[in-house]
This record gives C-alpha cells, structure tokens and sequence, in this order.
C-alpha cells in the first residue's frame, strides 16, 4: 500500500493485533463491564475487568467489527493487564486526547500506534469504541 | 474495452460523463471512480443548471402570490407534479404529493393513512430485506399503538418468497409494504403480482421505488400501486424532495401530515379545515427549487435511450459479478435473476470498512456498513457488507479499477 | 435619494443589489420591484454558486460512508449546523436540528415534545399573529387529543398584550409558542420577557423567528429560549431547510419524530432502539444541498453589517410608512414601535388581490391575501391586505415606484 | 392603465359591476344555493336561486373578494334571471371552457366580457369562483 497515510493507518502492529487479537474472549469472574456500538458501522466492543483492591487484575474484550477497532480493542486491553484503575483512566483520557486533538501523540505511546487514525476522520470513531467501552465498564458499579 | 461496450449497447459513456462536472475530479490525485449511486446519484450539468437559473431569473414562493414571479414560480413547481405524473405514467397531476424526500413519504403514509386504522394487533406486512425507512415507520406504529410487523421471507438468493409474502396477508393485514428493488440485494421483485396478491384480500400496497425509480421503469397504472415512492436525488436529482404516488381515493380519504401554510382552507380559533389533496400534504413552503431540479433529472432521464441505458447498467452488472467471483476469498449477497445494478459482497479476512478506507486512497468511492438495512443484515449473518452500485456513467475500466484496487487491499489484509 | 440614503447608513445598497442576479432582470419590460421578502427572499451569487460548487465537485450522501466525498460532504453538512449555532449563538451544534424547513420544525416540537404530555384540556398558549406553521399544529393536538389553544390578544397597534398573556398561562400550560416577528404586523414580541413569564411557571417556551432571523439579531440565550425555529429561504438561502433550537435536555427527553435511516441506532424485527439528538430527529437522506446553501447564506449575513442593514432596512419601513401615510385611502395594520420592515396595509376601494394585480404589471411585487395568518384577519376585520415587505437590497427609488404605481392602481378603480 | 392586458381584465363593464353589483343580497325563499371560496386568498361567493318549474324566477350573490371575483359574480346572477335551469347548466359549462381552455370566447358574451382573465393565470380561479359556486347551487337538492 503506497497510498498517502494507509501505511499509517494499517501499520504492522495493527495489523497484527486486527489478525490475532491478544485478551480476547469472555471473563466470567469480571467486576466491571462496559461496551459501546457504532450507530453507523455497526462495530462493536465489550470491555470486562476484574478489579480488585483498585487493581485491573485481568482485562478480556469482546467485538465484531473493522481492524482498527479490533486492533485498538487488542491492544488497550492487553495494556490494561496489571494497571490501577486510575492509570487506566488516564490511559483513557490520554488516547481521547490523543486521537482527536490537534498534537499529534508520541510515537512509541499506544496512542501513538493508533495515531495513523488521525488522516482518517471518519475512522476515528473505530478507535476510540473501545476507549469509550473502557470508560464506562470504569464508571460502571461493580 | 469502452469503445465495445459503446459498440454493443449503442450507448456513448463518453459523451454521458461529461454531462456530470463531478466526475472530471480527482481524489488523492487519482481518477474518482464512484460507485456509491445507491446512495445517491451524482447530478448532471441540466439539473444544476436549471436550479442555479430559476435560482437567477424566476425564483419566488409559491401558490400565494399574484405577482409575476410568484406566478412563474408556481408554474415551475406545478411542472415538477407534471413532470412525476410522468414519469410514474400516473393518471394525474392530483395523485402526486411532493414531499421532502423519500424518508417523509413513508411516514406521511403511516401517519396519515395506516395509523388512524390501527387496532392492537393489526399488522403490516413487508420483507426482510426492506429499507429502515420501509421499517422504522411501522416499528413506530408497534411501539405506540400496538400495530404487529410481519416479515416475508427471501431466499438465499436474495428471491422474495411470495409464498411466505401470500400466506402472511391476512384479515388483520393494513398494508402491504415492499420493495420495488432491493438498495442491498439489487433484488426486482415482481410488483403485479404483489399487488395482486394484497389486492386479492382487500390490502392496499405500498413500493418503496427508491431505487427501482432510476434502474427500472415504472407505471403505477400497470403494476396497480396504491402507494408508490421514489426520491430526487437517487435520479440524479436533488436532494431535499420525494415523490409520493397514491390513488385518488386514498388521498382523498386521508388526514393531513403536517399543519401549516398552504394545506388549510380555513383556520378558525376554535376550528380548522383543510384543503384537498395534493396541497392537503405539501403544508409550509414546499421545496421549491428542489422541484425544478427534479423536473430537469426526470426531463433528463427522457431525454436518453432507457433500453440502452438498462443494457449499459447490466453490462456493468454483469462484468463486475464475473471479476468478483472469479476473485480470491469474494462471496456476493443478492443473484436474483434480472436484479439491478448494485453488488453486495464481502471479502474474506477484510472488514468491509478497512476494505472501503483502502481503496478510497485508489479513488474508489463505494459503501461499506449496513446499508439502513439491519434486519438484512442479520439474515445474511453478517454486521456489515461491501456494495458496488452502478449508475449510467459508469464504466466497464471503473470496474476493473475497482476490483484491480479489492484485490490488492485482500492481499495487504492477508 | 439612494446616493444620501447611503452616506446617512453607510450601506452601499447599489453594491449590495448586484449580488442578487435575479435583481437586475425586468418583468414585463420594467425594473422588478420586488417587495415580496416575507414570502421569501431573493439568493445572492455567494449563496447560489456554494450549492453549485458543492454538487460540482464535493456531493455524496453523508454520514454513512467511509470514502472522501462522502466524508466532504459530511462536513459541509455538519459545518451548516455549526454554522446555525454560530448564527442563534446556541452553547452547541448538538441543540441544532436541521429540518427541511418552518414548517417541519413546528411538526417536529408538536409530535415528538407537545404531543405525548397531552391530557384532554392541556392547554398551549399563543397569539392572535401568529402563521398558520405555529397554529395548525395546535390544531392537531386539539383534534386529536383534546389540547386546548389560548390565544394571546394584540393590540390595536399590533403589540402583543403581555398582561393578557401572563393571565393565559397556568397549571395546564404545557407550552407558550408566540412569534418573535410577525409576518403581517411587523411586530417584534420582548422574547426574554415572555421567556421568564413562561419559565415563571414552569412552562417551556417556543419562538418563531421566521421572519425575526433576517430582520433582527438572534441570541438563543439571552432570550432564554427553549425552542427557536427558522428557515432558510427567508434569509437569503434555499428552500427545502429549517432550523430547529432546543435546549439539550428536551432535545434528549423527545421522541422521534420521522422514521428511517440515520436516526436509529439498531432496527430488529421486533425492537428498535433510536440514535442520540441531533440525529435522532433527521431521518433519512437530509437536505445536504441546502445545508451548503444555508450556511453560505449564514455566511453571506455575519460578512455585512448588521447594524448598517438594519438602519437601511429600517429607513425603507420609515419612508415607506410616511409615503403611505400621506396617500388616500390607505390604512396600515401594525405600529408596534421597533417594528420590522414589512407594512401590511389596505386601499380604500381596492381590492388587495386588484392592487397586486395591476402594480404587478408595472414590475412592482407585492403579497396580497391572508398571509397565513387567518385568525389574526379576523382580528383586524378583514379577509385580505397587501403587504409590502423589504429587505437589504431594496432601495428608497423602490419605495417609490410602489407607491406612486399603488396610487394610480386606486385612481383607476375610483 | 396602458401597461398590456389590464385594461383587457379590467373593463369598464368589470369595474362597473364591481362598484355598483347587481343582484347582491339575500333571497329569503331560495330553493337552491351554491357556493365556493378560493382556499389561497379568501374571496368567498354564495349564489342563491329560486327555481320553479325548471325555471329560475330569480338569482341572487352574496359574496366578498376582488373586482374579478364579484364582477363575475353580479354579472352571471343578472344573466340567469328568468332562464331555464338547462340554459344556465350550459352556460356554466361555457364560462368554464372559456376561461380555462384555448380558445378565447366570442366578444359579446358573458365569457368574452371575462375573457381579459385568461391572461392572469393565477386570477382565472377568481373568475370562475361564482361559476362554481353556480355549479354547485343548481347540483344542490332544491
Ligand atoms: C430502498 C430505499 N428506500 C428508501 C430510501 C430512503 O430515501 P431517502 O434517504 O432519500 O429519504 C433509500 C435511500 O436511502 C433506499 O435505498
Ligand atoms: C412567521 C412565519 N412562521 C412560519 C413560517 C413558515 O415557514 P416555511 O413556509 O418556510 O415552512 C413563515 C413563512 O411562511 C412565517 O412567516
């Protein structure tokens, strides 16, 4: 693909993880759910967490959709893994900033693996579903 | 492989794209090649015209006027019903309603006409394969008046099942409410014989003509439509306007859409009377240069040779199947015999939104998603598809670019 | 006249006129005086070459595709909305609904807020001047679900009673819908006042700024409106758009108002679940044209300025209101201090439809009827009047030649 | 009035009925009345007839619009007084070819005198208000 930006876009990490998702699957002793559609693609994501003594223990998703929300749900999930639930919420935070502000990320950063993104407006929603799945299972009650 | 086809069909593409100023544009440097038409429809120089020129010389409102302009404005409008009466081969003017797009005319029908007949438990019959705006409107009338949806069955092959369409109509059917041509499947489905079959128990039918309108040709008269409905801008018109064919008695028996200008004959502060149809359901100022454009995509449209057009569509149809069936990992939704101009497909290991993005950067606009079709969707258990649909500029080279660009995407995703 | 008019506003009206190219052509060999702005306006070239631009190089359907021109459409689309939210200076382009027009907008607050709190002798307040758009959908409600319409007295002089309206709203209010300009009278109505009287009582507020949006400014908050409507066609953009303000948490309580594409968020075979506001409220294909006509007429209005225009436009009310003044025969309905530029008016043994009839052949157009406004006609003791109303490009010659062509047309009839 | 076509519409014989209508009022002991209003601006004609043995004995309008509208209306009630019920069906049906169809009408008739109409499409409705509202009276169940 030579086309301006697609190789951005798809890099080879994204690639990778769209094709072999990591954490993928159900959590059957999940504390905290959350999961977000979009209303136009129809791509989805479920995030479940098991936290316990304000630490993600484990972290699984769940989805059906394009590689970048696949891939953004892959990747976020497995960085999840052993973080506190206020790391987590930063990590959120940051990526929304991330992803649809005006500075671009740092490169070696999650935000930066996805910030092929950016040149693709209307792909940006694919990005940030399972950002916006992690959020509310954070904000569900447990 | 132009100059054959030109050959063939007697039709000159060449000389049909310049017609479309858009289509000389380039996108990311590269030819635009545009097979989103189910969608909408690009517009010819004779429409943009004729609204830029009415816009320039005649524009003014309409019906309330004595004043010249408002007086030549009125003309253009009425010309526009004229123009649909037309182009539908309806009996007359009176049974044409002008509304604001294809979507208003749906719900115009449910409110006006199916709502005010609902019992709980009275039903509405249309297939699976319908567009959410040939959905929404009667899942409106299930949710606030207890009003039942039946779903007649398609085939695999994306084949209405008039079995299943002729065992659902039953002394609680209202309406029967079906596709003329399928936005997803490219489906025809054989109107006569639906009306026949809903007439046959006393049910009016509706055909949701968005599509069929500019592939196939219509005549509400020969197919017995009660209710038939197309929109501008998928006939290389505007946006902003739909047609609403109906049958005199029904029009004349239903309540009005909206409240407002024109639709009244007195407004009392105590009571109020309305006007009759069509003016009944055009309330406000109607889309007024909307319709004058409409007028010039149908006067467009009389203009050109439909055999060799249709031949140049399904030529289209036919080398675009072949390239995707002979390609690696392609399934197509959607063979019914005689189907339209559009292909629903997708491509094994490629979401359907990464493959549309890829080959976007090749200048190749096609759409990926649901198609307003949900339910369709979940018959052909998928959460989204690939669709390729074709207008009469198109050509058999975009084609080979397209699947020239699918290919490649397959093997990046591989 | 014109050259002192200008230095006296500092509004160049000569240069303002040569945007308008409909403005320059003749009807029946004379100058058209077109004084028909009410009805709607005349498109400057910025507001007609947008829409022609757009359909030549960016169009596509929006929302639904992934590919460039669907994604340059979709932010022209959503740059008119923002546009519109700029123009009524609301908090965001969320609480902004565009409709295909007045009238719809109207429909959308009836069915989708007003309609489902309706108990039998609920009751919503308006006046004696408002159009038919802000009446006949009460109508509905009363027709259908036994609401009650209470009507707010006018003056003599065309101003609103607030007193009379204060005493209407109580407990069974559940909406004040009043005019913020009237169509006929000229009337500009003290929004913020009846806003708070409104709110004093916990009953939210509507205002029609159909003719308020070109003739005064705007600002949704400092009114403290809760809904706010305006179209497009009568500030210098297309038919076939409206406007629709709401605060957020109506907009988020409203059901539906139209069903189809884009406005749900899942369509099952026996659910159906609808998208957040403002999508929610805009099935099906929108009108994407006009959105780009709208905001280049949005854009047209915030690049002159206002405060210029609206000293022109109210020195054309003046001259014309002291030339009618002084004329036999003529008596003029509405005085409300700080009125709008539009003068209704009748002529002593003239007919209005006789009057507009003859000054029409000598270029000069005007409205004659009822306006939309039936129950403010009988207010006044009349079935009909002319009415003159002017806009940024008319010119104190035009004032002129309507009426000295009005006093031969009442010299003729004598 | 020089500009073209308005002196044609209105004729002295228009403008005089429209000042001074003949036959306008009430008829107390009318068998059969008609009438019809013009939707878009509001002209309104009542035509009211007492008919015996198939004879209409006398007309009468009542009515509110433009010159046109009751110009019309005043000269076609002087016109049916003393005509059989068959003659005034007849011309009825001649106004109405004679103001909405192609051919004008001769000079010298009740058409011809409306006939400058046929260059104001959006006032032709005017003039065939009282047509109608004739229409109507003599469809009426005496
Ligand atoms: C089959 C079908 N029906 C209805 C519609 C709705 O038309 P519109 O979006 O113009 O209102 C469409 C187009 O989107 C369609 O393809
Ligand atoms: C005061 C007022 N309200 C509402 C409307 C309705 O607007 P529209 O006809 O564009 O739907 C109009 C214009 O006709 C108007 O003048």
């Amino acid at each position: 693909m030579n086309a301006a930006g697609l190789d951005d876009l798809y890099r080879e990490a994204i690639l990778d993880h769209g094709r072999n998702p990591r954490c993928m699957g159900k959590l059957d002793d999940a504390t905290h759910t959350g999961c977000d559609a979009n209303r136009l693609c129809g791509d989805a994501v479920t995030i479940r967490l098991r936290i316990a003594d304000g630490c993600i223990e484990e972290a699984r998703f769940e989805g059906e959709g394009c590689a970048i929300s696949q891939a953004s749900a892959s990747m976020l999930t497995e960085a999840l893994g052993g973080k506190r639930v206020e790391d987590a919420e930063r990590l959120a935070a940051m990526m929304r900033v991330a992803l649809e502000g005006r500075e671009p990320p740092a490169a070696n950063t999650l935000a930066g693996l996805l910030a092929g993104v950016r040149a693709f407006p209307e792909r940006v929603a694919c990005a940030l579903l399972s950002v916006h799945a992690l959020e509310r299972a954070l904000g569900a009650a447990p | 492989m132009n100059a054959a086809q030109t050959a063939r069909t007697g039709f000159d593409v060449a000389a049909m794209r310049r017609e479309f100023p858009i289509l000389s544009r380039e996108v990311y440097g590269k030819k635009l090649v545009y097979l989103d038409n189910a969608a909408s429809a690009q517009k010819p120089r004779a429409v943009i015209d004729a609204m830029r020129q009415f816009l320039e010389t005649d524009y003014a409102n309409v019906h309330r006027g004595v004043h010249f302009l408002s007086s030549r404005a009125t003309d253009h409008y009425e010309a526009a019903r004229e123009a649909a009466r037309r182009f539908l081969n309806a009996p007359a003017a009176d049974n044409i309603i002008l509304t604001h797009g294809g979507t208003e005319a749906f719900n115009l029908v449910a409110s006006s006409f199916v709502s005010p007949m609902i019992a709980p438990g009275d039903e509405i019959v249309i297939s699976e394969m319908e567009h959410h705006a040939n959905i929404v409107p009667w899942h409106f009338l299930r949710e606030r008046q207890g009003a039942v949806i039946r779903w007649a069955r398609i085939g695999d092959d994306g084949v209405l099942d008039l079995d299943h369409l002729q065992s659902l109509i039953g002394p609680r059917t209202k309406l029967v409410a079906i596709t003329h041509m399928s936005n997803v499947l490219g489906t025809i489905t054989p109107a006569r014989v639906i009306a026949d079959m809903a007439h046959a128990r006393g049910v009016p039918v509706l055909f949701d003509g968005c599509q069929a309108a500019v592939h196939a040709r219509v005549d509400v008269q020969a197919i017995d439509a009660d209710f038939y409905i197309f929109c501008g801008h998928k006939i290389y018109g505007p946006t902003g306007i739909g047609v609403l064919y109906a049958k005199p008695h029904f029009l004349s028996a239903m309540r009005p859409y909206q409240g407002g200008g024109e639709m009244i004959r007195e407004v009392g502060f105590d009571a109020v009377s309305y006007g009759d149809a069509p003016h009944r359901f055009e309330a406000g100022t109607p889309p007024i240069m909307e319709a004058v454009g409409l007028a010039a995509a149908i006067r467009f449209l009389e203009g050109i040779d439909h055999a060799a057009v249709h031949a140049h569509e399904q030529a289209l149809l036919a080398h675009a199947t072949r390239q995707l069936r002979a390609a690696n990992g392609v399934r197509i939704f959607g063979e019914a015999p005689g189907k339209g101009a559009i292909i629903a497909f997708d491509v094994k290991g490629v979401h359907p939104h990464d493959l549309a993005t890829v080959i976007d950067r090749e200048g190749v606009a096609i759409r990926a998603g649901h198609h307003c079709a949900h339910p369709l969707m979940k018959r052909l258990g998928v959460t989204a598809t690939g669709r390729a649909s074709f207008a009469l500029y198109n050509t058999m080279e975009e084609v080979d670019v397209f699947v020239a660009a699918l290919q490649r995407a397959r093997e990046f995703f591989q």
